[in-house]
């Protein structure tokens, strides 16, 4: 039987699946960005499963403001990725190094 | 005039006469300076006469007045005021009449000084001072005028502070002095302790309330409370008055000019010792202990600084020992409850042994400064005046009987014959040999001063600064104001002890100011052998001191007079013994060692290895650096890498769960 | 008197620099003369408070309250007693004097040098007027920052250390001190200093209390060992920063202690005496002897004053070990008034100290002893005052050094002969190194051509030293009236302290 | 709580939300303005955005919402709050972001980045400020809070051209947005451990269960994390400093002086509204954060030679006196952690506007060498800077003082005095890099004797700005009673 | 009903895997597509729940919408893959032991120490036939959270507005037409009137 547990533990390790790989990924700053969905993802899941599994709607309406956010901070994180581009025409995470120390 | 601003001016004049001629030297001139301070101190001399006169023969009692509160702390009354008795105006007396032929002396002994207004105001100031010290009615101003004479003395041996024996010898002074007066200091802390008070006519009241009263200072140890206070204040003593060990300033302080030499460490300042311990004979008498430690400090020093001046060549040193030694006389005598005999002694010393360094210094003037005896003899044909003062001083110092030295050093030993004092034998037999000592450098000197064959050359060509035994001329008698001065404490020299034995010793004169317990009292038992001066001198012929006396004559006669090399014989046959006296037994080099350079050791110890090391290189700028290389250390974190930033984040996250999610 | 005169006292000196301070560089004259009236003027108003100052009464006078932080209960809060009136009479004499010995010599920044002067002695009136514990803390630690600049900007070769090391210390110090303040309101409050004399604590309290004042107050006087800020920072002020430092902000630590720990936490001092004596006794000693073989002259007047100091505490401490002794409570009052004047006396004759130093290193450039040697052949004025402030350094009788200096000692042996030992020792250290320096620098053969070049002081240079000298003798002399001022203030602190505060 | 679409459109909800309303329509105006005015009439834009700060203080601070005897008044169905404390520091965050402007423009002419984004993009971000003082429900929180962070990342990569800008917005953008996605799982732990997402609702909820409840505790130590990845709190800081160094200065001064003050209204409304019920436990973890962000950030500052990068430091550690305050749980606490940032906005405020006012040419002033001989060049800008520094230092007079011990003096009322005393130690610690500046300004000789140009409106600004310093110092006492009376 | 929970399980299994290969894959591109992959699975997952609204949005707007765009940019940058650094594969197994840590610690708190087991939350009762979760969904949103919606448009304003600032460049060098110069145009700017002085001797 499907308890609230499961989906939790879902989204549990869709979070820390996209938190692992802010910190693993060291190449390309796009899939930081995707990991960034990943963790709104497992929050959705859990908000998802907390709202059917408690009977009240206020989780739902959270998800969706969740996806208008995430979909205006792609767009900010992609418009800053461009400028990072130009910029340095890399967006190799190991070489964002200039401000350190 | 009342008695009361009678006795505010004596000191005051002086000190009045020491600010004009300090302060408006330019103004006053050089006459202007000698003028307004022997005025000053003639004056108060004068006053001082009078008030010996008044209690002498109008029966003037014991004063006590305070001049103004200094301060009142904790319900102890702090005060400046005067207490004005027999022993006190005999002390203003000596005082002022000594320093008042020094005024006149310095004239002619200083005439070509340029700091000559500069030395003006210090001795006046130094008369200021010392009347302060004796007229003192309370420990705190005693222990003002300790100091301040201190001070004066301090910048007297300076006085030529261009030479470096002189500002060495004046800080040496200084500092011993200093260790005196830090005992000095504990002791009036202890009387306030004991009394809660500091007026004297409230302790002396009080004294018997020691009786019984102990005190530890080791715990453990009890004291007793009299003792402890007596042996705190006769440290002062020791300091001020030069005896053994603290004596070694007082031959250095012959740098500074010879009026001094005459003047505060000869007759007044060294003797304020003395006059403190007799002035606290109500104390002291209830210790017998710090009574006996006083007698054998004073007996050593009576016999080993004597032996001293043996060896001496210095003019002045030799009459420094002897000081030392005569000091040592009266401390025993103190410490033999025979306070007035110290007293006694004291005055005639005053005089004599004022005389013999203001003869000294006439020698020393002729001889352009030169105080070596061993370029000197034959003076007598020269300086007849100097030589003859210088003779009647030696008898004097020598203790030929009816010469003044006589009567009191004679009433010591015999005092010490009669006490029963602990260790009395042993003192006994020291002051006695000492006398030997006495007479023989004493007749050294004179042989090799102005007896015999001139051992300098005159050279009239030999420049400013000619070699040691050349003078540019012939030596020549002092001018007037030198040898008047000379003349005129020749006079108290020969004569004072025979007038005034009698009423300073016997007569109770002295009983208002000093307590001598009955059972202590030899100078009353003396009383009863007395049967006036001329049988006492008489009497001497037959005694063994007078006999010492003699023999030191004779053999210094034969030794200085006809077998010149029998000295160098004796150095040489006991050479021991005489480097032992020619280095002074070694107490300066083991001060030397032992505390100068170890205190500057140990000063540089802690200020590198404590100071610097320690507490500022560890502890201050060792934790500054701690947080400097924290500070690199942290800063390091900040790698620039983004998923160094995101791990750290998730460190803290699980840290957080961990210690209080998972662990709760 | 109905018009505030603590406040004038306190804020025309502040509002004076600020106003100097606006005159700009370019009117350095301008800036000289009016620092010079304005510390005047406070000095007068100070002699009137002295004036109207009623020695008889232990109790506050000059009172002023007036709500400040109202939501904590915070006023400002003014008042005087005999503690307090002698060491602003000591702030406002010797405003103008370092005004005085400024006047040719800072040639740099003169409105900022002037203005930063008078600012900090508004601010350490202030402190010494404060009544409320935040107030008191405000003025402790804004004073900081005038003298901060003032090494800093005019000071010697090293000054960027010093400067840095004396402003960390101190504050590192009296953070501890502001926890204290802050946990006595939390637990009692208020913060009016004279409350919480009257409020009982219990004892771990009061040891943490006393600890957490201790900090702060040591580290100001300085007590070994958390002294090492001070010789670094003499060295490197101007003198009139050294004048400023040795001669008033010192006073701050004992004051401090006789404002706050001695009545706030008596048991805890009580306990804790034999802990502050011993430190005492250690500076007196310990600091005489690193004094003896410094070759900086201000080194070892600063060193010296760390000695000094440790009177102070001693003086302030001993009381305990005299009631502890029996019901004979002799000397306690006298050890306080003796630390009272030890360091009104210190003030004059540090001050002196360091102004006569001054003196030769306008002309020289130079503070090591080595570089002088007989100053007294050419400058024969110049060695009377040096040699007479030196022998008030070493406490000579007739000198205002030697009053508080006899006084703790007599006090002391009343407490433990031991504890009189030791701090008599200072007789002996305090005279070598005293006069071993002016044996060095003042006596002697004419050292160097330098020295031989040397002009004796100008009149504004003795007028600045004759005026201390005056003090000197006069608290000498007659230390009467300055002890007066004070008893019935001593009585009620002795009274009190007497008094068990725990809970 | 059954909201009606009839409560929704009720004109006093619209009345409440009216400063919201009004930043908002002026952004949305001066976007359109900008479209039609020429290059050199910009001032037009600053000005615009000044006339928004000032009518939006008179709107906030007109009062009278309140009901009799109510301390909030409620809107839109309770998910939005109005109180004197958001009101206070909304105000504030006008003055502060007035400041901003007023120094921005000076440094954006002279660096040729005077554009209207700047203007609506701050001003969207005081919005999101404005949102976040007001939120009384998570998902106002959240949507502030986002609305505050992805202004904040546009105007951290204001600087098209600029690699640092841009590095420094790509952190900030990566970490805050992962921050952001922490805080919301938190946020959906106490969702589903309380069934509401009504701060209130979560607070009854909370009481009642207490600290025992795990759920509840497991999403408060995300929550936190989230709060103090805003606030900039050890060891979530390490945006911080690049993101001030990296960005613009004017930016940077945003960045540092507004959106802390939605920082603590965020942390007051979460923990002490919503979770008081396990104050216990969030006051162990903020003492833990404010131990590390102030040890951290003193002892990280020191190694600087970068001022902005020393005041990011500095920031981080005047944060951990933030949470200090915050530690009690306590009216009295709250206030003095309001009133620390709020002082400590007016701080880094004059500090980057001191950078501002040094930087020239295109280059900015942001060597701590650059200030070496200050006081040589202009005594009082150095005066002003001083002030600055001692006032950050905590030396008392200064503003910086009152702060400091109004949060000290909250440690001791959690009962933390280890806590305390380490702080006091820190900030000694602290005090040698503001006297470095002090010594740099005042000790050192000046690299260059040029004097220092800058607009009346600008010179008027630091001045009252560095006045500030000490003059809410000295009557401290009206800033401090209005920061008590917010919290009843 | 297994049905359900081997759907679960296996829209599950996809999620997770997805999600990994999305961390883990080396060409932007396919973790793009790998993204996509999770959506839908999460989007399946929510049907499961019967929150049909948001699985359509989250298809509509992530899909539809946001991945476009990423891949869009993707593909705009033309981004070199660059090889791996060797520090990556040295502090790899601490980066997954730090990951795998917080999963057991999130596990332990979802599944030992929390109560979400079904004594706590009863599996949620199936909607009845006429249910309208996008109708719910949206009178909740209009009333209840009609403040948050507001607010919600303004962030897309601010994404606008930042998207332009940060990305609009006005290279010097292109042309291009400017409508507001073009309406406001006045004769003046167009005919300039050039007035030649006419020629004249030169003298010599």
């Amino acid at each position: 039987m499907l308890t609230l547990a499961h989906f939790l533990t879902l989204g549990a390790i869709l979070f820390c699946l996209g938190v692992a790989g802010i910190f693993v990924n060291r190449k390309n700053v796009i899939i930081l960005l995707m990991c960034i969905e990943l963790i709104l993802l497992a929050v959705n899941m859990n908000f998802v499963a907390f709202s059917r599994f408690l009977g009240n709607l206020d989780g739902q309406v959270f998800v969706f403001f969740i996806l208008t956010v995430a979909a205006a901070e792609a767009a900010i994180g992609l418009a800053i990725l461009v400028v990072l581009f130009r910029n340095r025409k890399t967006i190799n995470v190991a070489e964002l190094d200039d401000l350190k120390g | 005039m009342s008695l009361t601003t009678t006795l505010i001016l004596i000191p005051l004049l002086p000190l009045l006469a020491a600010i004009v001629a300090g302060l408006l030297h330019k103004q006053v001139g050089r006459a202007g300076a000698h003028w307004v301070t022997i005025l000053g101190v003639g004056a108060s001399c004068v006053l001082s006469l009078w008030v010996l006169y008044q209690q002498m023969y109008e029966g003037l009692g014991t004063q006590d007045i305070t001049i103004y509160n200094w301060m009142i702390s904790d319900g102890i009354r702090f005060q400046v005021g005067f207490l004005v008795d027999h022993l006190t105006s005999l002390m203003m007396v000596v005082v002022t009449s000594v320093s008042l032929m020094v005024h006149i002396y310095t004239i002619g002994y200083m005439a070509e000084d340029p700091g000559y207004q500069r030395f003006f105001s210090y001795i006046a100031l130094f008369t200021f001072s010392m009347l302060m010290l004796v007229m003192a009615n309370n420990f705190m101003q005693l222990f003002f005028g300790w100091e301040a004479v201190g001070l004066v003395s301090y910048l007297l041996i300076g006085f030529w502070f261009k030479r470096e024996s002189a500002i060495f010898a004046n800080l040496k002074a200084f500092l011993v002095n200093r260790v005196g007066d830090f005992g000095f200091l504990l002791g009036i802390a202890a009387v306030v302790y004991a009394f809660g008070s500091l007026d004297y006519a409230d302790v002396f009241g009080r004294a018997g309330e020691l009786e019984g009263k102990t005190f530890s200072i080791i715990p453990g140890l009890d004291w007793q409370l009299a003792t402890v206070i007596c042996i705190c204040l006769f440290i002062g003593a020791m300091g001020k008055s030069a005896q053994a060990p603290l004596h070694v300033w007082l031959p250095d302080s012959m740098e500074g000019p010879t009026p001094i030499s005459a003047l505060i460490h000869a007759a007044t300042m060294v003797t304020a010792g003395i006059f403190m311990v007799a002035r606290m004979s109500p104390l002291f008498e209830l210790s017998d202990m710090a009574l006996t430690f006083v007698m054998l400090i004073g007996v050593f020093t009576a016999l080993a600084m004597g032996l001293i001046g043996i060896v001496q060549n210095d003019i002045k040193r030799v009459i420094a020992y002897s000081t030392l030694s005569q000091l040592g006389y009266m401390t025993v005598a103190l410490g033999v409850s025979a306070y007035s005999a110290a007293i006694f002694h004291l005055m005639t010393h005053a005089f004599f042994k004022a005389l013999l360094f203001l003869g000294a210094g006439s020698v020393i003037i002729a001889l352009h400064h030169q105080q070596d005896m061993r370029y000197m003899g034959g003076l007598r044909k020269h300086m007849p005046i100097t030589w003859l003062t210088a003779w009647l001083g030696t008898l004097a110092l020598v203790g030929f009987p009816f010469f003044s030295g006589f009567f009191s050093k004679d009433a010591i030993i015999e005092a010490v014959a009669l006490s029963n004092r602990t260790g009395s034998e042993i003192a006994y037999w020291g002051v006695v040999l000492g006398v030997l000592v006495t007479s023989f450098y004493s007749f050294r000197l004179l042989y090799l001063a102005f007896h015999g064959s001139p051992r300098y050359t005159v050279d009239a060509g030999a420049g400013h600064h000619p070699p040691d035994g050349v003078l540019q001329h012939e030596p020549h008698e002092s001018p007037a104001v030198v040898t008047v001065p000379l003349i005129l404490l020749a006079i108290p020299s020969v004569i004072i002890g025979y007038f005034t034995i009698e009423p300073v010793l016997f007569g109770g004169w002295l009983s208002d100011a000093i307590h001598v317990a009955p059972q202590n009292d030899v100078v009353a038992e003396l009383g009863t052998h007395f049967h006036g001066p001329m049988a006492m001198g008489t009497h001497a012929l037959v005694t063994v001191p007078f006999w010492l006396m003699v023999a030191g004559f004779v053999i210094a006669t034969l030794v200085y007079r006809f077998r010149p090399a029998l000295a160098d014989y004796a150095a040489m046959k006991l050479p021991v013994l005489h480097r032992l006296l020619e280095n002074k037994y070694y107490f300066d080099e083991f001060y030397q060692s032992a505390f100068v350079r170890r205190s500057i050791q140990l000063g540089n110890g802690l200020w590198k290895k404590a100071d610097a090391g320690f507490i500022d290189g560890w502890l201050v700028n060792g934790s500054a650096r701690l947080m400097g290389n924290l500070a690199a250390r942290i800063r390091e974190w900040q790698s620039g890498y983004l998923y160094h930033y995101a791990f750290a984040m998730i460190l803290g996250l699980i840290g957080m769960l961990t210690i209080w999610v998972i662990r709760s | 008197m109905s018009w505030p005169i603590l406040s004038v006292l306190t804020w025309l000196p502040i509002l004076g620099g600020v106003a100097v301070m606006a005159l700009g560089e370019q009117r350095a004259s301008l800036a000289r003369m009016a620092s010079l009236v304005i510390s005047v003027a406070a000095l007068a108003v100070a002699v009137l408070l002295y004036m109207g100052f009623d020695s008889s009464t232990a109790a506050m006078q000059f009172e002023e309250l007036n709500p400040w932080i109202a939501t904590f209960n915070i006023n400002y809060h003014l008042g005087v007693d005999g503690f307090s009136v002698p060491l602003i009479l000591l702030t406002a004499f010797f405003g103008p004097l370092v005004v005085l010995a400024a006047w040719e010599v800072i040639q740099k920044n003169v409105h900022q040098y002037m203005a930063a002067f008078l600012v900090m002695e508004g601010l350490m009136v202030g402190m010494f007027c404060a009544l409320d514990g935040l107030l008191f803390y405000v003025f402790f630690e804004a004073m900081l920052i005038p003298m901060f600049l003032v090494i800093g900007m005019w000071g010697g070769p090293n000054r960027v250390y010093a400067t840095i090391k004396f402003f960390l210390y101190t504050f590192l110090g009296s953070v501890f001190m502001l926890i204290g303040l802050i946990y006595l309101y939390n637990v009692s409050g208020t913060w009016s200093i004279l409350e919480w004399h009257e409020f009982p604590l219990g004892m771990s309290v009061q040891k943490w209390l006393f600890l957490g004042f201790f900090a702060a107050f040591a580290v100001k006087i300085p007590m070994w060992p958390v002294h090492t800020w001070l010789p670094d920072a003499h060295v490197e002020a101007p003198t009139g920063g050294s004048v400023i430092l040795a001669a008033i902000m010192l006073k701050i630590g004992g004051y401090g202690f006789i404002r706050f720990s001695l009545p706030i936490t008596p048991d805890a001092a009580a306990a804790l005496d034999g802990f502050v004596i011993a430190l005492s006794l250690v500076a007196v000693v310990y600091i005489g002897f690193v004094a003896l073989v410094q070759q900086d002259m201000k080194k070892l007047i600063a060193y010296s004053s760390i000695s000094h100091m440790g009177f102070v505490t001693l003086g302030l401490f001993i009381a305990f070990g005299i009631f502890q002794n029996g019901d004979n409570a002799t000397g306690a009052a006298m050890g306080v008034e003796g630390a009272m004047v030890q360091m009104i006396s210190h003030g004059f004759v540090s001050g002196a100290l360091f102004l006569c130093v001054g003196v030769l290193y306008d002309r020289l450039h130079s503070r090591q002893i080595a570089d002088y040697g007989g100053v007294a052949n050419t400058m024969p004025w110049f060695a009377t005052f040096a040699v007479l402030f030196f022998m008030a350094n070493s406490g000579l009788p007739g000198t205002s050094g030697f009053v508080g200096e006899f006084m703790v000692i007599l006090a002391a042996f009343q407490a433990n002969f031991w504890y009189a030992f030791l701090a008599g020792l200072t007789l002996i250290l305090g005279a070598a190194y005293s006069l071993w320096l002016v044996k060095r620098v003042i006596f002697g053969d004419i050292g160097n051509d330098n020295v031989a070049k040397l002009k004796d002081i100008n009149g504004r240079e003795a007028f600045v030293l004759g005026v201390i000298a005056v003090m000197v003798l006069l608290v000498g002399l007659w230390p009467q009236p300055l002890v007066e001022m004070m008893h019935a203030s001593v009585e009620q602190l002795l009274a009190h302290i007497q008094q068990s505060k725990l809970l | 709580m059954n909201g009606s679409l009839l409560d929704s459109v009720n004109i006093g909800n619209w009345m409440l939300i009216a400063p919201e309303l009004w930043v908002l329509t002026m952004t949305c105006v001066i976007l359109f303005v900008d479209l039609y005015i020429k290059e050199e009439r910009r001032g037009i834009i600053h000005l615009l955005g000044m006339i928004t700060l000032i009518f939006a203080a008179i709107i906030t601070l007109r009062g009278g919402y309140l009901e009799e005897g109510a301390t909030q008044a409620f809107a839109f169905n309770d998910t939005f709050v109005r109180d004197r404390m958001g009101d206070v520091l909304k105000a504030f965050s006008y003055l502060v972001l007035a400041g901003v402007y007023t120094y921005a423009k000076f440094y954006m002419r002279q660096f040729s980045l005077f554009r209207s984004d700047f203007y609506t993009l701050s001003l969207e971000a005081l919005l999101g400020i404005m949102l976040l003082i007001s939120a009384n429900n998570l998902v106002m929180v959240y949507l502030g809070l986002e609305l505050l962070a992805l202004a904040s990342y546009a105007l951290v990569a204001f600087d098209r051209g600029s690699q640092r800008a841009s590095e420094a917005a790509m952190k900030y953008f990566v970490l805050g947005s992962m921050a952001s996605g922490i805080l919301l799982y938190g946020m959906s732990m106490i969702y589903g451990a309380t069934g509401s997402l009504d701060l209130a609702e979560i607070s009854t909820a909370a009481a009642a269960a207490g600290s025992g409840d795990i759920i509840l505790l497991f999403g408060m130590v995300f929550l936190v994390v989230g709060i103090a990845f805003k606030l900039g709190v050890v060891p979530f800081h390490m945006w911080i400093p690049d993101v001030y160094h990296g960005a613009p200065a004017a930016v940077t001064l945003f960045i540092a002086a507004v959106p802390k003050m939605a920082a603590f209204a965020m942390a007051y409304r979460l923990l002490q509204s919503g979770l008081g019920g396990l104050h216990v436990d969030w006051m162990q973890m903020l003492a833990v954060l404010a131990v590390l962000s102030i040890m951290a950030g003193n002892l990280a500052a020191i190694a600087q030679t970068n001022i902005k990068r020393m005041l990011a430091y500095s920031t981080i550690s005047h944060m951990g006196f933030v949470l200090l305050g915050m530690l009690p749980g306590t009216a009295t606490g709250f206030g003095a952690a309001m009133y620390y940032v709020i002082v400590y906005s007016l701080m880094s405020a004059a500090a980057f506007g001191m950078v501002i006012l040094l930087s020239h040419h295109g280059v900015e002033a942001e060597k701590l060498d650059d200030f070496k001989g200050l006081n040589r060049r202009n005594p009082w800008y150095a005066a002003i800077m001083a002030m600055v520094m001692f006032s950050m230092a905590g030396v008392p007079i200064f503003v910086g003082f009152f702060a400091k011990w109004l949060v000290i003096k909250a440690a001791l009322d959690a009962g933390l005095m280890w806590l305390a005393l380490l702080a006091v130690i820190f900030s000694v610690v602290g005090a040698f890099y503001y006297l470095r500046v002090v010594k740099l300004m005042y000790f050192d000789e000046p690299l260059a004797e040029s004097s220092i140009e800058a607009p009346v409106d600008f010179r008027a600004a630091i001045s009252i700005n560095g006045i500030l310093m000490i003059g809410l110092g000295i009557f401290s006492s009206a800033l401090i009673s209005v920061c008590m009376s917010s919290f009843t | 009903m297994p049905i359900i929970e081997i759907t679960f399980y296996l829209f599950a299994a996809v999620l997770v895997g997805a999600a990994v290969m999305v961390i883990s894959v080396r060409n932007p591109v396919y973790a793009a597509l790998f993204l996509v992959l999770t959506f839908f699975s999460a989007a399946a997952l929510w049907l499961l729940l019967e929150v049909e609204f948001l699985a359509i949005v989250l298809v509509l707007v992530y899909v539809g919408a946001v991945m476009v765009l990423f891949l869009f940019v993707v593909m705009m940058l033309d981004i070199n893959l660059a090889p791996l650094k060797e520090g990556f594969i040295r502090y790899l197994p601490a980066a997954i032991t730090v990951a795998v840590v917080m999963a057991v610690e999130l596990m332990m708190v979802l599944w030992v120490r929390g109560k979400f087991g079904s004594e706590a939350f009863e599996s949620p009762v199936p909607h009845p036939p006429d249910y309208n979760n996008t109708k719910e969904v949206g009178e909740w949103l209009y009333t209840q959270y009609m403040l948050p919606f507001e607010v919600a448009g303004i962030i897309l304003l601010v994404a606008i507005i930042a998207a332009v600032a940060l990305t609009l460049r006005r290279r010097p060098e292109a042309k291009r037409q400017d409508p507001a110069r073009q309406v406001q145009v006045k004769r003046d700017d167009r005919i300039r009137m050039v007035k030649m002085k006419s020629e004249t001797k030169v003298e010599e």
